[in-house]
């Protein structure tokens, strides 16, 4: 599977989509975007910090396990950092594969593990500067 | 003899070669974790045989490791595992990625 | 839950996202492409014909019965009819929802019961005039 | 009086009104479904007693109905259901969108 892992503080932006073959029955595209309401306190937007070099080789971990149990031909996953206003995306992800089967079951995979065990962190509020 | 060979030329071996006494290792905190340390990133001294837990006990001791993971160059690992050769610590509060 | 069926003999055109509310966490899209293979015979492309308002019928039933199970906010579902040519979409989905999880659910369940149920087919070749 | 009133005036209709004993419908043939059959639309007479078995069989007595499901206008329905009022009736073979 051909991975590619992106962190960025600007908006997100969709790379171009390539089939890289024509066996490619399935593309899914996951867009998760920052809400007003968080835990009941009304936000404007929220603040994501990383451990990026540590997320990069987490997600790549994560990837290429579950790679092995739904077989996929590409994922794109892109990570905003920084401060993402409520109604924008905070995290994009593309699968393609050959059925849709194992990129739902991928991508599902993917977002639970990322919660769970990624170094990433979204923050009500920005941080206050440190030492 | 080929068994004991190598272990014998091992113990010829100067100790402060194989088991350097004084490292440095950097430690990060994130999110929450930045707060309860008050600090971004630190570089302390340390040995070999330390564990991320008497690392962070030696410059935190009042601080509470609990809800915490570490990481050490990355890869996540015991709170009393020893570093070794590890030059980064990062201390992992509950991740909120997505 | 606002649900938006389109046929089209055109090739897919997403239409603009606008998301209805600031509770929206999650945008996802699904694209159907057509392969190369199709039981093991390799194919330029698949023909595609339905029923269409019976077609539109059976989705809105499905797609209100799925919604009472993991409620969304918002449904496009675009299928592509006549001739496509591999490697362009064949079907596209994109659901609004508050959380992935329902999202993720609605998009499984609508998929699998278009398949089983809604009146369209694919056929290798374009049909013969008939009478 | 309120609830009797309408039953009595319904029940003065003409018969025929209510019950015409000649109808069209519209039989429609989809996918494998028209080579089957062999043609794509026809429409013909019936009665409403009739059911979507007896019609296709006075028309095409040696298709197979195997593996076929039938629609009268648009919503799935029994092989041997009456037709009733419907003005279509749809053969479904099996369906592969997606």
């Amino acid at each position: 599977m051909d991975i590619h892992i992106h962190f960025t503080t600007e908006p997100i932006v969709i790379p171009p989509a390539h089939l890289p073959s024509r066996e490619i029955g399935a593309a899914l595209e996951f867009h998760g975007i920052v809400r007003e309401l968080e835990n009941g306190r009304a936000l404007s937007g929220l603040f994501y910090e990383a451990h990026e070099p540590m997320a990069r080789r987490r997600l790549e971990q994560h990837l290429a396990e579950i790679d092995a149990l739904h077989p996929c031909a590409e994922v794109h996953f892109i990570h905003r950092l920084g401060w993402v206003p409520v109604g924008e995306a905070s995290l994009y992800i593309r699968v393609l594969s050959a059925h849709r089967g194992e990129g739902l079951a991928l991508l599902a995979a993917v977002v639970d593990r990322l919660k769970q065990d990624v170094p990433i962190w979204k923050l009500a509020d920005p941080p206050k500067p440190a030492q | 003899m080929e068994t004991f060979l190598p272990l014998a030329r091992q113990s010829n071996r100067p100790h402060v070669f194989t088991q350097p006494i004084t490292l440095e290792i950097t430690i990060l905190t994130f999110a929450q974790a930045r707060e309860t340390f008050g600090f971004a990133s630190r570089t302390v001294a340390c040995a070999a045989d330390d564990s991320p837990r008497t690392i962070l006990c030696r410059i935190a001791p009042e601080a509470s490791l609990e809800h915490l993971r570490v990481a050490l160059d990355h890869e996540y690992t015991d709170w009393d595992a020893p570093i070794g050769a590890a030059r980064e610590l990062a201390i992992i509060p509950p991740v909120s990625g997505g």
